[in-house]
């Protein structure tokens, strides 16, 4: 037996509700070159419980998961499973043990149907022969089941990331799961789908599933969790059962000193227009006029598919419009391309940042530079001088960890990776920025200077086009909030002028 | 009512300057006889499938007869046996192995090598003064029916006639003509003592003879080719090669179609003929037979 | 390769698969019908055998080339591991084995080979198009250093004659094709083993994270590609009555194209069976057409770059639109 | 390809990709060293000159490969480009055109297939592999309809003893590379357009989305890959004094092992411009030295494809570790 084996930094295991812990850690521990990316970290988890784990971005927590299902492999430590060595080099071994995860980026295969990927490795056949219908209308049956009102038989490609999350979660919990692990699953949710995901979470804890929960937004912690570990800097720094903590203790663990606002705004009188959409359509969304002016941020609001990031991909040239004029500095402009768009001023961090904002296997510094390489080099050719002081400033201003400005993009954590897809537009000189959800993944210290960062642009003159789905955010932040319904634009409201339910009412359109 | 008659001729590789004196030959008795000719071949002499797949296609349409010159002797035997079925076959250029034939116009390429072997130790004993040293050859491509025939030819002449000349060695190539050059000069630098090549066909002769032209080895190596085009009548005018053997491709493509012509009538026909090779050197190239074949009418 | 190319990945296709290999199908048809009009003997019996015999090894090399590209690999091998097994059955039947034994034999040295490259991918991290590559080059020396560059002749005429027989009519190398193409046709689309091709060429990684043995796959696909291709070495033996390791020079290219035209993604992950097949002989019927119209061989080949950016094209915009 | 292979990319290498050219570059030297021993001749100016010489086509071929692959593309028509313009400029010559014209011509020739690939590419959303792979066949086809399939000789001396010509004792059409090859490295290393090379090779979305102009830099990359190439044709033509389309065939698939022998990744985004320098040169100093020793041709092959294999292998390892 394992139980008697004292244990520091977990802080009173409850005894006698479980028996044997189901999975346990002792000094476990991962090395990268260069990173120290989980020092040894020794943590039991209770079978049924749902574990939170919080943490600043890069503090390890996807590494502890990916450790936890045999998808990377370990540099030292031991893990337990129902208190026998196991050897988790591979996912097929998790599996078979009834680990599974859904990971931090959705990982499904595009070019399959929904029913494929939720059977993927566990296809049923009869006489060698795939049973397609069969495993379709068993997929429809989970989905159904789990009120997800998704199609089995479509190509998962044509889902949005959201519906794809879902499909991920919807497939770990139904393979004979025991363990069921979530890395920032509602990251790209809506607070509906974040809904539906909380009731698949409760149905399953009622199965006696254990399920870790890994997410940057607190109050979810709060409201799922029963413990909840905290890692810094890659250290397991301590448990606490949820009773007994509060979100400014959490906040202080995770990143050593405290915050006393998150959402910081300071209030600017709004200058002159920068930009005005008249009746402006395009695909995706249609009839939208909007005004945003100097000093002030525009927030939009709507559930996935509302078309928010079609409208704004749109002014930024990426899509041709069908209808309706867009006005800059109030005269009417036609944008053709990107190119066009960031020569008037304007700057756009997707929402997407491994599809469409950052080369991934590219350095660092060559992504923080390169939307104003123009400007770095206006002749063609690059002083590499310039070039390096430029990234190291973004790199320093805000505080992407990473060993330098050589490093592949891809080696970051998912939260540093977010930081470069907003911060290459940073210091742009830009007059009005677009930010399409720009705290996915960002811990709470990182987006308390995200929004400073607006703070200060704002103070420049600069407008902002603020798109979240998550409720909160725009509703704090935004000056106006326009609620997108189904590629229109259904209400705008001036700052706290409306309550969360009226403005989820409007959303949802009942 | 001539024009009906169809009698394809079928090449080996329409892309090279060989055949298509070949095609020009067949091209003139057509115009001259009143038959059509549909002018065939692969598109490298090694791709014996195409060639069967070719003469497949070719005896589908239902011609009078077909003239063809097999790439290779066994490949082409059956394929051709099974056409002779059904229309009357002339052979040119290599044999296959079959007897189905109606009539054979052939250069012997094993003959030809033996020429060029003459050749070459004629213009080593000019310079040198005796049949002795070095020499090399060089090949196209490997596979290839008529160019392994030369290299028989070439190597059976050097040892029953000449102990003297030592082949050192005997590259086979990617019937590149840069490919050749290389190889040419770096046999150049690997062989200080080489008195003499044979390239055996037109693109490695333009090779081979560039390389002995840019390293300006001619009055050391003595360089002999096979066939011939202009570029190489200059380096043989110029005295950068010693000498080309040189069939009579245009005869063959026209006596082809001439006696295929005369056999689906039903004629008799003979049923071998040697076309011949000839070694052209700069003292004979001015010869009235050889200019001919040197500057062969092509339209 | 580049992503612009690449919008067409994400919008729906569904069951558009096969509407257009029915389209494809069609084009097909149309090409002969057009040279039934245009030339007299097209729809012969022979030529139509012809025809039948000619596509028959583009498209064997094409369905096993379909399964690599799936993956989101290449096989660049195929005709040089072609060239390469025609020479070793002859030599085999030249030993005097007899033929089952040559066939086996030959067979699994094309599984050998698919093996290597198998190896060479999952194990030493090769690029598929350097593995392949390098195999091309030296299987075609192996091949060259075991004939001394000439040709071994197959005197077993049993061996040889099969390549000339019919079966109800139709030319065994086509019966060879319909083998072929039946039990891959159930692997791609009613197999686990199927559907884990296209997953890995889709997410190499979801599909690991799932728990599907992805070098396992990787080794089928390209040993199938391999065996195809040793196959069809066996087939240009029968054909051609002789070993000869320069043959078969550029029929990667061709199967490829085959592939490619037959709707296949390079990006990988889009494929099927019938696809490659109707590529293979829709390329071979221009080949057909063009002798027996009399084209020019060098306008053949004109004729056929611009066929394929032609049907290329449909293709994507139909995707695109669909 | 497939994404088994692919693991080395989320790495780190930082300065390890000049180490890596080093150590090829300590790989040439050993190689060079090994033949001065086994060989009397090697180190003679001559066999140097002729060694340059050689490598010297391929090297420009490779370079503009290079550009094509970052983008995550390829260029099958590479080896096409160089028979078609041998031909074309041979006409312009026997024409009677005076030498710059018929180089500028020519030139601009290879200037238009670039346009046509890029335009394939990105109007048309071709498979790079599949546009490219069409103009092979159709170029050569034309260029063997232009010269009936024989060969047109250059009488022009001056334009013929260019190819021959020393500068500072080094062989003109060594200067020639260094002439393609110092511009080409600050284009891709000093210039914003080589950063944007990069950028569209690892994500062409997020590059757009930075402002790039995507479709310029793609017609960017074909341009440079086929003017190299008809430059190439230039030389070619200078060198073995005539024109021939069907010249330099294989030789894309030569400059493509050059470019990854050379450290470029199929997948895009990795690349540089001594790598397939010396990859180019690594290949011809192969041949050049299996020619001195009077290895038999065959086994040639068999080396090349061997060390091709050796070589990325331990570059793969390499970069693993870093
Ligand atoms: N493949 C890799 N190679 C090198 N370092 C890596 C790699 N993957 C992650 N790291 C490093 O390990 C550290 C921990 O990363 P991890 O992804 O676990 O963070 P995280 O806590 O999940 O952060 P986030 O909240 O941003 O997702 C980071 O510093 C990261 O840069
Ligand atoms: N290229 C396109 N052509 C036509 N319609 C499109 C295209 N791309 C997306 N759409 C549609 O436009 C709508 C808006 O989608 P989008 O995902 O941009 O909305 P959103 O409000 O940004 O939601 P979120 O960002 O939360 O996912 C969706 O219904 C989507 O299917
Ligand atoms: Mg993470
Ligand atoms: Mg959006």
């Amino acid at each position: 037996m394992t139980a008697s084996i004292p244990d520091a930094t977990t802080l009173g295991r409850p005894r006698g509700t479980s028996g044997v812990p189901i999975l346990e850690l002792r000094g476990l521990e991962k090395r990268y070159v260069g990173t120290h990316a989980l020092k040894p970290a020794t943590l039991a988890f209770e079978a049924g419980e749902i574990h939170a784990i919080v943490g600043e971005n890069g503090a390890g927590k996807s590494t502890l998961i990916k450790l936890l299902t045999g998808v990377i492999p370990r540099t030292s430590g031991e893990i337990f499973w129902e208190g026998r060595p196991v050897g988790l080099a591979t996912p097929h071994e998790a599996i078979d043990l009834g680990i599974n995860a859904v990971h931090q980026e959705v990982v499904l295969c595009r070019h399959l149907t929904v029913a494929a990927n939720m059977f993927l490795g566990e296809e049923t056949s009869r006489f060698g022969l795939l049973q397609h219908r069969a495993m379709v209308r068993e997929a429809q049956r989970t989905l159904d089941d789990l009120g997800f009102d998704l199609p089995a038989h479509v190509l998962l490609g044509d889902l949005t990331i959201g519906q794809q999350q879902l499909i991920a979660a919807a497939r770990a919990a139904t393979r004979g799961t025991r363990f069921l692990i979530f890395d920032e699953p509602t990251a790209y949710l809506t607070r509906r789908e974040a809904a539906q995901l909380f009731a698949l979470i409760r149905r399953l804890e009622a199965e006696g599933v254990t399920i870790v929960y890994i997410s940057h937004r607190m109050e979810e912690v709060f409201e799922l969790a029963t413990r909840v570990s905290i890692l810094r800097d890659g250290t397991l720094v301590g448990t606490r059962r949820i009773g007994e903590t509060d979100e400014a203790d959490l906040i202080a663990l995770m990143i050593n000193r405290s915050i006393e606002q998150i959402y910081h705004k300071d209030k600017y009188t709004p200058g002159k227009p920068i930009l005005e959409t008249r009746g402006l359509s395009g695909p995706g969304f249609e009839d939208v006029s909007i005004t945003v002016r100097e000093g002030e941020i525009v927030g939009l609001y709507g559930l996935i598919g509302a078309g928010r990031s079609e409208f704004v991909t749109t002014v930024f040239g990426r899509h041709k419009r069908t209808a309706g004029e867009v006005l800059w500095d109030g005269r009417p402009v036609t944008i053709r391309s990107e190119a066009e768009a960031i020569e008037l001023g304007i700057a756009l961090a997707p929402e997407s940042r491994r599809d469409q904002g950052l080369c991934l296997n590219l350095p660092v510094g060559l992504n923080l530079n390169l939307p104003v390489y123009t400007k770095l080099a206006p002749t063609g050719l690059i002083s590499a001088r310039q070039e390096a002081e430029r990234a190291d400033r973004q790199i320093a201003g805000l505080r992407i960890k990473t060993p330098g400005r050589a490093t592949l993009a891809s080696s970051l954590s998912g939260g540093n990776q977010q930081k470069i897809v907003i911060g290459k537009w940073l210091n742009h000189g830009a007059k009005l920025f677009i930010f399409d959800e720009p705290t996915v993944g960002v811990d709470v210290g990182t987006k308390a200077e995200i929004y400073r960062l607006f703070s200060e642009l704002l103070s420049k003159g600069a407008g902002i086009i603020l798109i979240s789905s998550y409720l909160p955010e725009v509703y704090e932040l935004a000056d106006t909030l326009h609620v997108f319904r189904r590629g229109r634009l259904v209400s705008s409201h001036g700052y706290h002028a409306a309550t969360h339910e009226d403005i989820l009412t409007r959303a949802i359109g009942v | 009512a001539a024009q009906d008659v169809t009698i394809p001729i079928i090449v080996k590789d329409t892309t090279s300057f060989y055949w298509q004196i070949v095609l020009a030959g067949a091209r003139k008795a057509g115009k001259d006889l009143g038959v059509n000719v549909p002018e065939l071949g692969a598109q490298s002499e090694a791709d014996i499938n195409g060639q069967i797949s070719i003469l497949e296609n070719a005896v589908a349409g239902g011609p009078a007869a077909v003239v063809i010159s097999p790439t290779e002797f066994k490949a082409l035997g059956q394929p051709i046996t099974e056409a002779a079925k059904s229309v009357k076959i002339i052979g040119i250029d290599s044999a296959a192995d079959s007897d189905a034939f109606t009539s054979f116009l052939t250069t012997d390429n094993v003959q030809g090598g033996r020429v060029a072997a003459d050749g070459l130790a004629e213009a080593i004993k000019a310079q040198y003064g005796a049949a002795e040293g070095e020499v090399a050859l060089i090949t196209s491509l490997p596979g290839v029916g008529s160019l392994d025939q030369r290299a028989q030819g070439f190597k059976e002449q050097l040892a029953a006639k000449y102990p003297g000349l030592k082949l050192v060695a005997d590259k086979v190539a990617d019937g590149q003509a840069t490919t050749g050059l290389n190889i040419m000069t770096d046999l150049i630098t690997a062989n200080p003592n080489l008195r003499g090549v044979f390239a055996s066909n037109l693109i490695m002769a333009q090779g081979a003879g560039q390389a002995i032209a840019e390293n300006t080895m001619q009055d050391k190596i003595k360089l002999i080719g096979f066939d011939s085009d202009d570029k190489l009548v200059k380096f043989l005018t110029d005295g950068v090669i010693a000498g080309l053997v040189v069939q009579d491709p245009y005869r063959m493509g026209y006596d082809g179609i001439k006696t295929a012509l005369a056999a689906s009538k039903g004629e008799s026909v003979e049923k071998f003929v040697d076309t011949g090779a000839n070694l052209v050197t700069k003292a004979n190239m001015g010869d009235e037979k050889i200019a001919a074949l040197l500057n062969p009418k092509l339209d | 390769m580049t992503d612009v190319t690449n919008k067409a990945r994400g919008l729906p296709k569904g069951r558009l698969n096969i509407l257009f290999g029915l389209t494809l199908f069609a084009l097909l048809l149309l090409l002969w019908v057009i040279l039934g009009f245009a030339t007299n003997s097209f729809w012969t019996g022979n030529n139509i055998s012809n025809l039948l015999r000619q596509g028959s090894m583009t498209a064997i090399l094409a369905i096993g080339q379909t399964f690599v590209i799936i993956t989101g690999g290449i096989d660049l091998s195929v005709g040089a591991i072609v060239g390469f097994t025609s020479v070793i059955v002859s030599l085999f039947l030249q030993w005097g084995l007899p033929i089952w034994a040559a066939v086996v034999l030959t067979l699994l040295f094309g599984v050998a080979i698919g093996l290597f490259h198998g190896f060479g991918i999952v194990r030493m991290g090769l690029p598929p198009f350097i593995i392949t590559l390098a195999t091309l080059t030296s299987l075609r020396g192996i091949g060259l250093l075991i004939t001394n560059g000439a040709t071994i002749s197959i005197t077993n005429d049993e061996f040889t004659a099969f390549s000339r027989a019919n079966f109800l009519g139709v030319p065994s190398l086509f019966w060879m094709v319909i083998m072929v193409a039946v039990p891959a046709y159930i692997l791609l689309n009613h197999s686990r083993w199927g559907r884990y091709l296209f997953a890995v060429g889709s997410n190499a990684e979801a599909a690991r994270l799932s728990g599907v043995n992805v070098p396992r796959i990787i080794y089928m696909a390209y040993v199938l590609s391999a065996l195809f291709a040793s196959f069809v070495g066996l087939l240009l033996a029968a054909r051609i009555g002789i070993g000869n390791a320069t043959q078969a020079e550029g029929w990667e290219l061709q199967a490829i194209a085959s592939s490619v035209i037959g709707g296949t993604s390079l990006f990988g992950a889009i494929g099927s069976v019938h696809g490659p097949l109707l590529g293979a002989f829709i390329l071979a019927t221009i080949n057909n057409g063009a002798n027996l119209l009399n084209v020019n061989s060098f306008w053949q080949r004109i004729v056929t770059g611009v066929l394929i950016i032609v049907i290329v094209y449909f293709d994507q915009l139909r995707r695109r639109r669909g």
